[in-house]
């Protein structure tokens, strides 16, 4: 790993020169920000707080084309268009997002199926992360393992300075992004390191919202039928915002799109949130009520995925918080746990 | 065929047959893969499922009906309920659809050999079942079984797949057949409890009790009562059951009171499922794919699954 | 907006049409045996009742591609059905001032009511709408397109 | 004060067995915002909250009562359900009523005065800019007196102008008092005058610039359904815009069969969005009650308020039509004049 130091007002430059790549940026929209492909540098609003989606859907997109297929008189064509796909940088990405890469990584890659699509993708993207400095009120991601100094899955890792940017390239996938670049950069002092150092103690003291998870998965298991899950999902109104907007939410329908000549199949986001999600043909539905549907997003993230891959499914990134409109709040969730009683059997 | 693990492979169809009419139909589908090399790499055994792609509609799970000693093509129930279903319905001879898979588990036929097997099935249920009992009974394999039963129910004698067959191992010695239906329409069209020819009725209270006459193979009540009436032994016995989630959850309790153990009940639990491969995530129970760690559980396996099926 | 000048000229716009079996059918076959000349973009869907008609089914032509769409009826207290084309008119009103809002043409969509006699009265119709739509180039942004 | 007022009437309500269960907020996690929920027992309903941070409409709750399946042989409870209600939600019940969705009695409706209600992340944002403690929000209570919003926490006082932390809905609101109750919290408040100062924007531009605004908004659209599902008007058990479900189940109704035609895709593309937008306004066009939580739940902060006070600015001005006034049966789209204008016509 090697460190180097860019000022401020040459980054616009840095990002004007990476080629070749489909660089998704931080931009503005409206009172939020949203990563999109930057067009002029300009555009990228680094000392942004958090997106309001999520960057996953670079690698895996909201609406990705599997297939597009075209009806023979005897037969059918498809294209797959997974050769077609292109490269990516996904700029100034904070580490609850890349860790949340990180998670889909083992529900897409792993396993007796790869997924190619996803694998392409991510293959084809760099990752370059940005150390985050002021958290915001709901984020926790220090409790879940992530951090917000944390380097884990970065190509590239920055952190904002006063007077510039640190740049540490990782891998050599970020010293192949870089490499136009280097003429930008500029060797970095120990000062800054130190500077570093102290930036993270000072972001991790901003922390207000604390989770324990500890033994929290047995727990839950043993109140999986308790009225505790339908007083917290009272509120709920069976939108999709929380896992639509969570980072390591991986859910997908497919769907064929276009006439009975030609069209696509396309792979599309789902939420566990909807009735239709799990209703079987015999419209008997496995999680009839609210319910069942908020108890499933819970259990997935914190007793399933720790299970099945060793790693929780939350990040801590806030975002379900943040934007639930109800106001359901997945730490107070978690941590209410510790306080139920033990269900009459 | 390539690594592409969502990508459909051509297949003919060679066959269709209409099992079960009335407001949901089933249909019965044999397709033959077009391509010599698919048909090869296609390894299925009894349990799987596969995705039927009706291109421009959509994918569904189907599970394979057709046991594996049958080679040369696939078959597929269906039951007409939505989009996708709908469109195969329409399939002719000759039409083109899309396969992939084999996915999911299996029974463990191989661990059941010299035991005694009850098959029992209700409604669409006995289409994953229908490629046990046919492998079973396959004149290779049957040496390797012991007695063989079926338990078959539907709502009415209208809506029972798989009639033909079963009514010609009805009037065989092997395997015993016992049938059931709900109820049966009058000559109103109306549900007509009185109209029961040939279907006699089961005092539903005491269903246990009630002795069966030597040589009757039809019956007039729900199929977890069919079960409790038949008594079969558990002893070296494995019972397979399938339906609908109400169904399995009675046959079970029955069988367990029979004295079926838990490790002698197998079934399995078919979820909804879009991909097939373990990424879309909605057919879990609890920490479980349904389509990769399923649908073949035994009974014990069910018991330790969180209750969200 | 398209605004293509040079592809105008040429362009034979797509229009579907939601005709009421009883009035504007009838009077578009009227104009038909007459002989009265229109023009032949206009592919029309029979319904029983223009109150038959969803707006969405509206949309739903827009999106598969039609460059514009009309709708026509009886007239108000002509209705086979007595009442059908007074819920119509107040459907389809609020609907042409909600498509204006978010910036599609008025010119694009279009009501009429035709009663089985005005044969005359069709076909001037059908100009108009062409007429409007010619002006106003393919419509591109209803349409879907293919996933990128 | 009122909160005190609106857990007694609701205590006494559940103590005495005169509602099934009570809709109401309680506090939420973060201190600032109210959550909404359901109180089943008089301790759960001495949670209550009242105040400017209740921005919930609870009248969308209401239809959970009508999608769930009672067990097999579960007695239906017939008692009302009892909610509360400010100004903009009452017209929302109201509405429910007129639409025949629930009898009057059915639901027993407290409701109260509303002088706005703050809008929670403008608060959360003007609090932090003036450094104020975050761990004091646990017993922050808010109120509304004059044109200030005054925040007490830990004994201490905060004063904000109300104009810049309420919500934008609250600067237009006609209907601060509920136009039905069974009982009543607070003082008549004056309502704001007739006028839609928020579209002028909007209506002076040309078709174009409309499109490119609204084609810009839609594609940032994710789909998540949260402004069809907090709609207190959107009560179909399956909506028209899905499709990927089952043609028929056993309690499938011919109305819903019919809603089952595909009208837009589940891909969220910008043409989709459009389609899918246009059928949710289209679908509310005379019967939307302006609540304008379709515009607050928004996680990508698409202006749909625009889309429905235009709707509602059309309906009024066109056919003097305001739905939710009262409890008696009226819709826009089900009834006619024989001499309603016919602008637009060839």
């Amino acid at each position: 790993m090697t460190t180097y130091k860019i000022s401020k007002d040459k980054m616009n430059e840095l990002l004007s020169s990476i080629k070749g790549y489909d660089v998704y940026v931080p931009t503005e929209l409206g009172d939020k920000f949203q990563f999109k492909v930057m067009k002029d540098a300009g555009d990228a609003k680094l000392g942004y707080s958090q997106s309001a989606k999520p960057p996953k859907d670079v690698i895996f997109p909201q609406n990705e084309v599997l297939m597009n297929y075209k009806i023979q008189p005897n037969g059918f064509d498809v294209d797959q268009v997974i050769d077609s796909i292109g490269k990516f940088v996904i700029f100034g990405i904070r580490n609850c997002d890349s860790r949340a890469l990180k998670y889909l990584d083992t529900q897409m890659l792993n396993g007796k199926y790869v997924d190619p699509y996803y694998a392409k993708r991510r293959e084809n993207t760099t990752v370059v992360g940005l150390a985050c400095n002021t958290p915001l009120y709901n984020c926790f991601c220090k409790s879940v393992g992530a951090g917000p100094h944390h380097k884990e899955g970065h190509d590239v890792h920055l952190t904002e300075l006063d007077d510039g940017y640190l740049v540490e390239i990782i891998t050599d996938k970020g010293k192949e992004l870089l490499a136009n670049s280097m003429s930008l950069l500029a060797g970095s002092s120990d000062a800054d390191a130190s500077k570093q150092a102290e930036l993270k103690q000072a972001c991790e003291a901003k922390f207000v919202r604390k989770l324990d998870i500890k033994g929290n998965d047995k727990r839950m298991l043993d109140i999986f039928e308790s009225d505790y899950w339908r007083d917290v999902s009272d509120g709920c109104i069976g939108c999709g915002i929380c896992t639509l907007l969570c980072p390591t939410c991986f859910c997908f329908d497919i769907q064929d799109i276009g006439s009975r000549k030609e069209g696509q199949r396309v792979r599309v986001w789902d939420s566990c949130q909807y009735p239709e999600y799990t209703m079987h043909a015999s419209s008997h539905n496995p999680r009839p009520g609210k319910k069942e549907r908020q108890r499933q997003r819970f259990f997935h993230k914190y007793v399933y995925s720790y299970k099945n891959n060793q790693m929780l499914g939350c990040v801590g990134c806030g975002r379900c918080i943040n934007q639930c409109p109800t106001q359901i709040d997945i730490i107070d969730v978690i941590e209410g746990v510790k306080n139920v009683k033990e269900v009459d059997q | 065929m390539s690594d592409n693990p969502y990508e459909p492979m051509p297949a003919r169809v060679i066959g269709v047959s209409m099992e079960a009419g009335g407001i949901r139909p089933v249909k019965k589908i044999q397709v033959a893969f077009v391509n010599e090399e698919d048909k090869n790499n296609f390894k299925n055994v009894p349990g799987n499922c596969a995705i039927l792609s009706m291109i421009g509609q959509g994918e569904s799970m189907i599970s394979i009906t057709s046991p594996p000693t049958e080679k040369d093509f696939l078959e597929f129930a269906i039951m007409k309920v939505g989009v996708v279903t709908t469109a195969l319905h329409e399939l002719e001879v000759g039409d083109i659809v899309g396969v992939r898979g084999p996915y999911g588990n299996a029974f463990p036929i191989d661990d059941w050999k010299g035991k005694d097997i009850v098959i029992i099935g209700a409604g669409i249920g006995m289409a994953p079942i229908r490629s046990i009992y046919n492998y079973i009974l396959h004149p290779d394999n049957r040496k390797d079984f012991g007695k063989v039963t079926l338990m078959y129910g539907a709502r009415t004698p209208n809506d029972l797949s798989f009639k033909k067959e079963l009514f010609e191992y009805e009037d065989q010695a092997d395997p015993d057949v016992f049938l059931c239906i709900d109820w049966k329409f009058g000559p109103n069209g109306m549900m007509d409890e009185d109209a029961q020819e040939g279907w006699p009725r089961i005092n539903m209270k005491d269903a246990g009790a009630t002795v069966i006459p030597p040589g009757q193979t039809r019956f007039t009540c729900f199929v977890p009562q069919l079960v409790e009436m038949i008594k079969p032994s558990p002893e070296n016995t494995i019972a397979i059951t399938c339906g609908p989630p109400i169904a399995i959850k009675f046959i079970t309790q029955n069988l367990s009171k029979l004295g079926f153990d838990d490790e002698q009940i197998f079934t399995t639990m078919e979820n909804r499922m879009k991909c097939g491969i373990g990424k879309c995530g909605r057919c879990n129970i609890g920490d479980v794919f349904v389509c990769v760690d399923g649908p073949v559980f035994n009974y014990k396996q069910v018991k330790e699954l969180l209750p969200e099926y | 907006m398209t605004d293509n000048n040079e592809n105008n000229e040429n362009f034979e716009p797509k229009i579907i049409a939601f005709l009421c079996t009883w009035c504007s059918y009838a009077g578009a076959d009227l104009a038909g045996s007459a002989r009265i000349q229109y023009p032949t973009n206009v592919k029309i869907i029979k319904v029983m009742c223009s109150s038959r008609i969803n707006p969405l089914f509206v949309l739903r032509a827009f999106r598969k591609g039609a460059d514009g769409v009309l709708v026509s009826g009886c007239h108000p207290g002509d209705c086979h059905y007595l009442t059908g084309n007074y819920f119509t008119r107040r459907r389809l009103i609020l609907f042409k001032k909600q498509l204006e809002w978010v910036g599609i043409d008025p010119r694009r969509f279009h009501m009429s009511w035709v009663s089985a006699s005005e044969g005359q009265g069709w076909a001037d119709v059908v100009n108009k709408v062409i007429d409007d739509v010619k002006e106003l180039g393919p419509q591109d942004e209803m349409k879907r397109k293919v996933v990128e | 004060m009122s909160n005190d007022q609106l857990r007694k009437i609701a205590s006494t309500l559940l103590a005495e067995g005169k509602v099934k269960y009570f809709l109401g907020n309680v506090r939420g996690a973060d201190g600032f915002s109210s959550k909404p929920t359901t109180a089943r027992t008089p301790e759960e309903a001495n949670e209550f909250v009242w105040d400017p941070s209740c921005v919930n409409n609870m009248a969308s709750y209401l239809h959970e009562d009508k999608k769930r399946i009672l067990k097999r042989g579960e007695e239906p409870d017939t008692r009302p359900i009892g909610i509360f209600v400010k100004g903009c939600d009452s017209r929302s019940v109201a509405l429910n009523i007129q639409e025949h969705i629930f009898e009057r009695e059915q639901i027993y409706i407290v409701g109260a005065t509303c002088e706005g209600v703050v809008d929670v992340p403008k608060l959360k944002k003007a609090w932090m800019k003036r450094g104020l403690p975050v761990a004091a929000t646990n017993t922050l209570q808010l109120s509304i007196v004059g044109n200030e919003v005054i925040a007490s926490f830990d004994g201490k006082q905060e004063k904000f102008a109300k104009d810049d932390v309420i919500m934008q809905r609250c600067k237009v609101c006609r209907y601060p008092n509920p136009v039905i109750h069974d009982e009543l919290i607070g003082e008549q408040v004056e309502p704001k005058p007739d006028a839609y100062p928020d579209l002028e924007e909007m209506e002076a531009m040309s078709p174009a610039e409309r499109w490119a605004f609204w084609t810009d908004q839609f594609s940032n659209c994710v789909r998540c359904l949260a402004c069809r599902n907090v709609c207190p008007a959107c009560y179909c058990r399956e909506c028209s815009v899905q499709r990927s479900n089952p043609a028929f189940g056993p309690r499938t109704t011919p109305t819903e069969k019919m809603a089952k035609a595909q009208f837009s895709n589940k891909t969220p593309t910008k043409e989709d969005n459009f389609n899918f937008h246009m059928s949710r306004m289209y679908h509310m066009t005379g019967r939307c009650t302006n609540c304008g939580e379709c515009n607050r739940v928004c996680p990508v902060g698409i202006p749909l308020r625009l889309l429905t006070r235009k709707m509602d600015k059309d309906v009024r001005e066109t056919y003097d039509h305001e739905s939710g006034l009262d409890t008696e049966p009226k819709n826009l789209l089900a009834e006619y004049r024989d001499d309603d204008p016919e602008g637009g016509f060839l």
